[in-house]
């Protein structure tokens, strides 16, 4: 009888480090959107299919020899210049419609983008040749993936960088600025279409190096970035649009609710109590968590 | 002079001790006014002492934090926004609200739909309402189409066509040339004589002076003086408030009668 | 390696025989036979049906061409029954969409006024371009279906080559008891796993049945989302249930997160059932390595297999040219080159094109099963339409490729039970 | 609003001596799958396109009715019941989902609606009577009394009618103090409210007439394609084919959704079908690409750009009632 209570305990223990480690995963992929959305209030919908060219990126790099993690800043690099060029010709032009126009416009951006990695890179699922990170970490009973592990430590990493970017530099301030008052940030003297382009890149490179990390432990396919944009809407919306911090608190939540309602509830059922947090909170708390406002 | 007693009748609106607060930050710290039935009052004071937030918290657009709204003596403080303009309160806003796809005759018929809710019924409503206000020749514009006078204009035609019994005006004159404000002296009057009691903010004093029958005074979100326009100017609680914006000391110094 | 490639130029010089030669010079006489083909040829299954496509254009080319193989109706330049006729096959897409595989095989009747129809893959489209056909009259082949209900629709005009998720769970139990018996194994409990759309649902179902029919427990049922990303959950539901076996019905994405999973958790059992799909892509294997060593999956088809047909080797070469990533010729692509060489054997026995007449003939067909590629008995249609000689083998990932390891008659390699057990 | 009518009477009259000469069973299909879809996009567009609540999740709507027919026919009940049943059951789930989510504005609805719809999936596909992901298969019956065909004429009838009835219910919406009041909430919610008009009650009785039409639509689909399971009716994937229809069409206008259907037929039949085939992804390349050019150069629509023409043409801003597709 005591045993089935330790195992119950320890079957506790694991699966809310489990969510906490899932959670830090979705964090790595929401924190670019969050900066996206709260600099130009527009949601990025193709934002999963950005990470699915980052994850080719990687892929790619990997082929020719050069591993995830060192090809992490190249993958950024290359996703921020990407972000900016589409800003630039694609969503300046959408911004300058009716607001659904942002709506369907990155929603064919996901469209083309997918079929265009359909038709580049067929639809096999394809993985980083002997990738580090396989092994398992062991704290006492608890059993973790060290691949997960070095991604949520990027996600905690990238969401610091971030915050501090957007707290304490010029450039920050200015997006900043821009989030509150557009009218304003422009009277100010802040170009506004250079603001709101470079916010664009950094959600791209973010996105970037969330793709190079992910690369340590899933296979990328024309719709590997779709399976985590939707978990990212939610916790984007949750931690309140906008909110760096926010968005963190709302992944870890996310997390913890996938796990431990797919395991007391049921595992088809694991997605029901994370939707059901987004409504309650959006309904009860129309800023989201830490949203202001 | 009280506007209870120079009517004769009971107020229409009493505002006491009406409060707003947005986080830290307090809009509003005890507002109180009165709005006889058939007057037409003035709300000044100087940028940032919640005219706006006033007229929002009347008209149900905002939640007070504290206080009471009594329109006919009934309580409207917290009431939903389109319960409040149903009870009767019509308003503008200071920043032009347009319908944006919709012609001025569509913007207008949406508005009488309130009391008339056949459409034909509306419109008909409506086309009164536009030749009443000095539309009718435009009503087949879009909303945006119109210059600003015509959109403020079109702003209280709105309100109109929902038949208020007061209607509540957030500077209807401003950034208006002098023969514009004319003509909108000239609605405001044919307004007061429908028998529509008017509050409004107003910037532009020389308009406000002549036509209103009573002045409410709110600085830093407090009501600090109630009577006639011509006593506003000489009270020195307002010139002291006006004091910090000089400019708008010196809009009400000019105007001393 | 010379001879492989002596092989293959030879295979080669028979297949520009075979599709081009006299086959060409009749053409203008000589009648053609319609078949409409329903696949998925665009959306999220284009590929497989690509591939598809091409295995039954492949065994249209060979029943019109002039060269043999030991396969029925191959190399007698067209149906000898009906003036040597060609038979040409039409493809219409289904978009692996129910409505469209409807108007797709409406389209085949009507306007290409096709004598039979073939296809679908997806069991949903199979489920209404079956209806179409069924109300037209017209005969239904369906070589590549899985879910079990299809013929028990007590439809008339449909038949099915392929065995169905019923006879896959049945394998696996047969495979147990053939253990039990041999090597006196001991298992009881079985955890069924499986995405929750139609295919890890139908397998699913047919798996907690089985162990039913056969006398198991069905320690946990586990059905979570195909698209998921973490499966933390998923993985504790089997721990805790403490199973001597696992079902697996998933594709790439999830396979790997479920054996990573087990491997962390230390999720020790004797062996992992798995339904094809992920766990045999190559590039499960390449992302996966030496950590999935030991799993066995059902499969229908495998080139390696004991008293194969010997014209095995040669379709697969003749796949691989004409396939345009080189892929071999693998469980889908056999099952559907079969399905061409059944119908046209059905069509040439009828002597006719009149829909009752092919019908007559389905129903009598009777094909050995060394005259097919597939590891069945025979081809032979029961009251339902269901192949009755159809079976499934159970393959066992050894040395990083799979092999088949049961039926024992028809094994490469013993089994190797249970499973090794996980490393850390 | 003459010409409106004209134009749909001439739809049904060609529509009805297809349905009655053709017997080319593909292009009934197309008419008919054209028409469903327009009728679908148009119920979208009452809730999202109206009142300007972008729906990510109608899909759910449809699928009311597809499972009511499903259910109604394999418990041996008349499928005509299935068009009350499902129609009930849409408008009263789009008002349970309604009443807390038709206030939340912009992404927040759109992702709420996705969130439903997700929630909506998860439950059909965990529940033994509604079929879980194997979904239900129609027997084969014929007759009007089972509302199945062996011919395509009296579907696409069924359709026309459909179409014909939500095209005329539209219309008087665009006449009726529901039409303005949706208008005037998506041009600006705080003036509405202004005027007396209260966002949630309208915004619910348009959310549950336009579920009821879904509904409609799916009891059709479900009789002619016989197959219902949840990719095919309730998934994101129908969801958002339903929205780009409106959208490509032009949202908020009467002919919009008919214009985006013919579009989405033209492209999913005729683009898809051609260069498709290869399995290579190029019919997304092109449909993706024509989306972003709509959403970047002409974000109207096709129905709402040639009505900024009209206007344009008719000099300055003048515009008499029933110009144009709005009102």
């Amino acid at each position: 009888m005591a045993d089935a209570g330790v195992e119950a305990l320890t079957t506790f223990e694991q699966l809310l480090a489990g969510g906490l480690l899932a959670g830090l995963v979705f964090a790595l992929v929401a924190v670019g959107l969050t900066l996206v959305y709260g600099v130009m209030d527009v949601v990025n919908f193709a934002h999963g299919e950005f990470l699915m060219l980052a994850m080719y990126a990687t892929l790619g790099l990997a082929l020719v020899g050069i591993g995830p993690l060192v090809g992490l800043p190249l993958v950024a690099i290359a996703l921020f210049l990407f972000g900016v060029v589409i800003y630039r010709v694609f969503i300046r032009r959408l911004l300058a419609g009716p607001p659904e126009a942002t709506v369907f416009g990155t929603f064919g951006l996901l469209v083309l983008l997918q079929g265009l990695a359909q038709s580049l890179f067929t639809g096999d699922f394809q993985s980083v040749p002997h990738p580090p990170f396989q092994g398992t970490l062991r704290l006492g009973a608890v059993a973790l993936s060290q691949a997960t592990l070095v991604e949520g430590i990027g996600a905690l990493v990238l969401t610091g960088a971030l915050f501090a970017f957007v707290e304490y530099t010029e450039t920050g301030r200015a997006m900043r600025a821009v989030a509150e008052d557009r009218v304003a940030a422009t009277l100010m003297g802040i170009d506004v279409q250079r603001v709101n382009a470079l916010a664009f890149g950094i959600g791209a490179a973010c996105v970037g190096a969330a793709g190079a990390l992910l690369m340590l432990s899933f296979p990328v396919f024309p719709t590997a970035g779709a399976s985590f944009a939707l978990t990212a809407f939610v916790v984007v919306a949750l931690g309140g649009f906008g909110s760096i911090q926010g968005a963190l608190v709302a992944a870890l939540l996310v997390g913890m609710l996938e796990v431990l309602g797919g395991y007391y509830l049921a595992p088809e059922l694991k997605m029901v109590p994370v939707y059901v947090a987004y409504l309650a909170i959006v309904l009860l708390r129309p800023q989201g968590l830490l949203g202001r406002r | 002079m009280n506007a209870a007693t120079s009517s004769g009748t009971a107020a229409l609106l009493e505002v006491r001790g009406l409060s707003k607060r947005f986080g830290s930050l307090r809009a509003l710290d005890g507002v109180d006014l009165d709005v006889a039935e058939g007057s037409l009052t003035g709300l000044i004071g100087p940028n940032g002492a919640g005219k706006s937030t006033a007229f929002s918290c009347i008209a149900g657009a905002d939640k007070p934090t504290a206080g009471s709204v009594r329109f006919r003596g009934r309580e409207i403080a917290g009431l939903a926004y389109h319960r409040v303009a149903a009870l009767g309160i019509g308003r503008t806003y200071q920043i032009v609200q347009t319908f944006a796809d919709m012609t001025v005759l569509e913007a207008v018929t949406t508005a009488a739909l309130l009391r008339h809710p056949h459409l034909r019924d509306a419109v008909a409503y409506a086309q009164d309402v536009l030749a009443f206000a000095g539309l009718a020749d435009k009503r087949y514009r879009l909303g945006r189409a119109l210059t600003i006078a015509d959109k403020k204009r079109l702003e209280v035609a709105r309100a109109l066509a929902t038949d208020p019994s007061l209607l509540l005006l957030d500077e209807v004159m401003a950034g208006l040339t002098p023969s514009e404000c004319h003509d909108a002296v000239g609605l405001l009057r044919r307004i007061i004589a429908r028998g529509i009691t008017v509050l409004m903010v107003e910037h532009v004093m020389e308009v406000l002076m002549p036509i209103a029958d009573h002045i409410v005074v709110i600085a830093a979100g407090k009501t600090i003086f109630t009577g006639a326009a011509s006593e506003a100017v000489r009270d020195p609680r307002v010139i002291e408030a006006y004091l910090g914006s000089p400019l708008e000391h010196r809009e009400i110094a000019e105007h001393k009668p | 390696m010379h001879v492989r490639r002596l092989g293959a130029l030879i295979v080669t010089a028979l297949v520009a025989a075979a599709v081009s030669g006299p086959a060409a010079t009749r053409a203008a006489d000589a009648p053609e036979i319609v078949i409409g083909s329903v696949l998925p040829l665009t959306g999220a299954l284009a590929q497989t049906g690509a591939g598809l496509r091409t295995a039954q254009q492949l065994a249209a080319d060979l029943v019109n061409g002039h060269v043999s193989y030991p396969l029925p109706m191959v190399g007698k330049t067209g149906l000898p029954h009906l003036g040597h006729a060609r038979i040409r096959l039409v493809f219409a897409d289904s978009q692996g969409k129910p409505d469209q595989a409807r108007a797709a095989a409406e389209q085949l009747i009507t306007q290409e006024h096709a004598v039979a129809l073939i296809g679908t893959y997806a069991s949903s489209t199979t489920a209404t371009a079956s209806q179409v056909a069924e109300r037209a009259g017209i005969p239904f082949l369906n070589p590549d279906s899985s879910a079990p209900g299809l013929t028990a629709r007590g439809l008339k005009w449909f038949f099915r080559t392929t065995p169905h998720d019923g006879t896959f769970a049945e394998n696996f139990y047969q495979f147990l008891g053939d253990l039990k018996k041999s090597k006196n194994i001991a298992v009881k409990r079985v955890a069924v796993v499986g995405e929750d759309g139609l295919f890890g649902t139908g397998a699913g179902d047919a798996e907690e049945a089985g162990a039913k029919k056969y006398g198991y427990d069905v320690a946990t049922r586990v059905s979570y989302p195909a698209t998921t990303t973490e499966v933390n959950a998923e993985v504790q539901r089997v721990k805790t249930s403490s199973p001597d076996v696992i079902f697996q019905a998933s594709y790439v994405p999830d396979a790997l997160l479920f054996m990573r999973g087990y491997k962390q958790q230390g999720v020790n059992v004797k062996a992992i059932f798995a339904q094809d799909a992920g766990f045999v892509d190559p590039n499960f294997l390449k992302a996966i390595g030496a950590d999935a060593e030991g799993v066995f999956t059902r499969e229908v088809f495998s080139m390696d297999i004991k008293y194969r047909n010997q014209a095995v080797p040669l379709i697969d070469q003749l796949f691989r040219q004409r396939s345009d990533g080189a892929k071999p010729l693998d469980g889908n692509t056999a099952r559907d080159f079969m399905g061409v060489l059944v119908l046209a054997d059905a069509i040439d026995r009828a002597g006719s094109t009149k829909p009752d007449a092919i019908r007559d003939a389905l129903m009598k067909t009777n094909i050995p099963g060394k005259l097919t590629l597939m590891p069945w008995s025979r081809i032979h249609f029961d009251a339902t339409g269901q192949n009755d000689g159809g079976a499934g083998i159970i393959e066992q990932l050894q040395d990083g490729k799979y092999e088949t390891v049961w039926p024992f008659d028809v094994a490469v390699r013993p089994v190797v039970w249970p499973m090794p057990a996980w490393k850390h | 609003m003459r010409w409106h009518l004209l134009a749909l009477g001439a739809i049904v009259v060609l529509g009805a001596a297809a349905a009655f000469g053709l017997r080319d069973a593909v292009t009934l299909d197309l008419f008919f799958t054209l028409l469903l879809y327009a009728v679908l996009g148009q119920s979208w567009n009452w809730i999202s396109g109206y009142a300007g609540n972008i729906s990510f999740g109608h899909a759910i709507f449809f699928g009311c009715g597809a499972y009511a027919s499903a259910l109604c026919v394999t418990h041996g009940l008349s499928p005509w019941l299935a068009i009350p049943a499902g129609a009930l059951v849409a408008a009263l789930l789009a008002l349970v989902t309604g009443f807390p989510t038709l206030a939340l504005r912009g992404h927040y609805f759109s992702i709420a609606t996705i969130a439903v719809a997700a929630l909506v999936d998860a439950f059909v596909r965990t529940q033994p009577w509604l079929g879980r992901a194997n979904g239900f298969e129609l027997p084969i019956q014929s007759g009007w009394a089972a509302l199945q065909f062996p011919d395509k004429g009296p579907y696409v009838l069924l359709a026309l009618a459909l179409f014909a009835i939500v095209q005329l219910a539209t219309i008087a919406l665009e006449r009726s103090r529901l039409g303005y009041y949706l208008r005037a909430l998506r041009a600006n919610h705080a003036a509405a409210a202004s005027v007396g008009i209260d966002e949630r009650r309208w915004k619910l009785i348009a959310f549950a007439w336009s579920a009821t039409m879904a509904a409609a639509a799916g009891v059709l689909y479900a009789q002619y394609t016989l197959f219902v399971d949840p990719p095919s009716t309730i998934a994101l994937a129908i969801s958002i084919d339903i929205a780009l229809i409106g959208v490509v069409g032009g949202i908020g206008t009467l002919w919009g959704p008919a214009a985006g259907a013919l579009v989405y037929v033209v492209l999913a039949k005729g683009v898809a079908l051609r260069i498709g085939g290869t399995g290579k992804g190029y019919d997304l390349v092109i449909y993706g690409a024509i989306i972003c050019l709509i959403a970047a150069w002409k974000p109207h629509g096709i129905v709402g750009t040639v009505v900024d023409a009209l206007r344009r043409r008719r000099g300055a801003a003048d515009i008499p009632p029933g110009a144009t597709g709005t009102a």
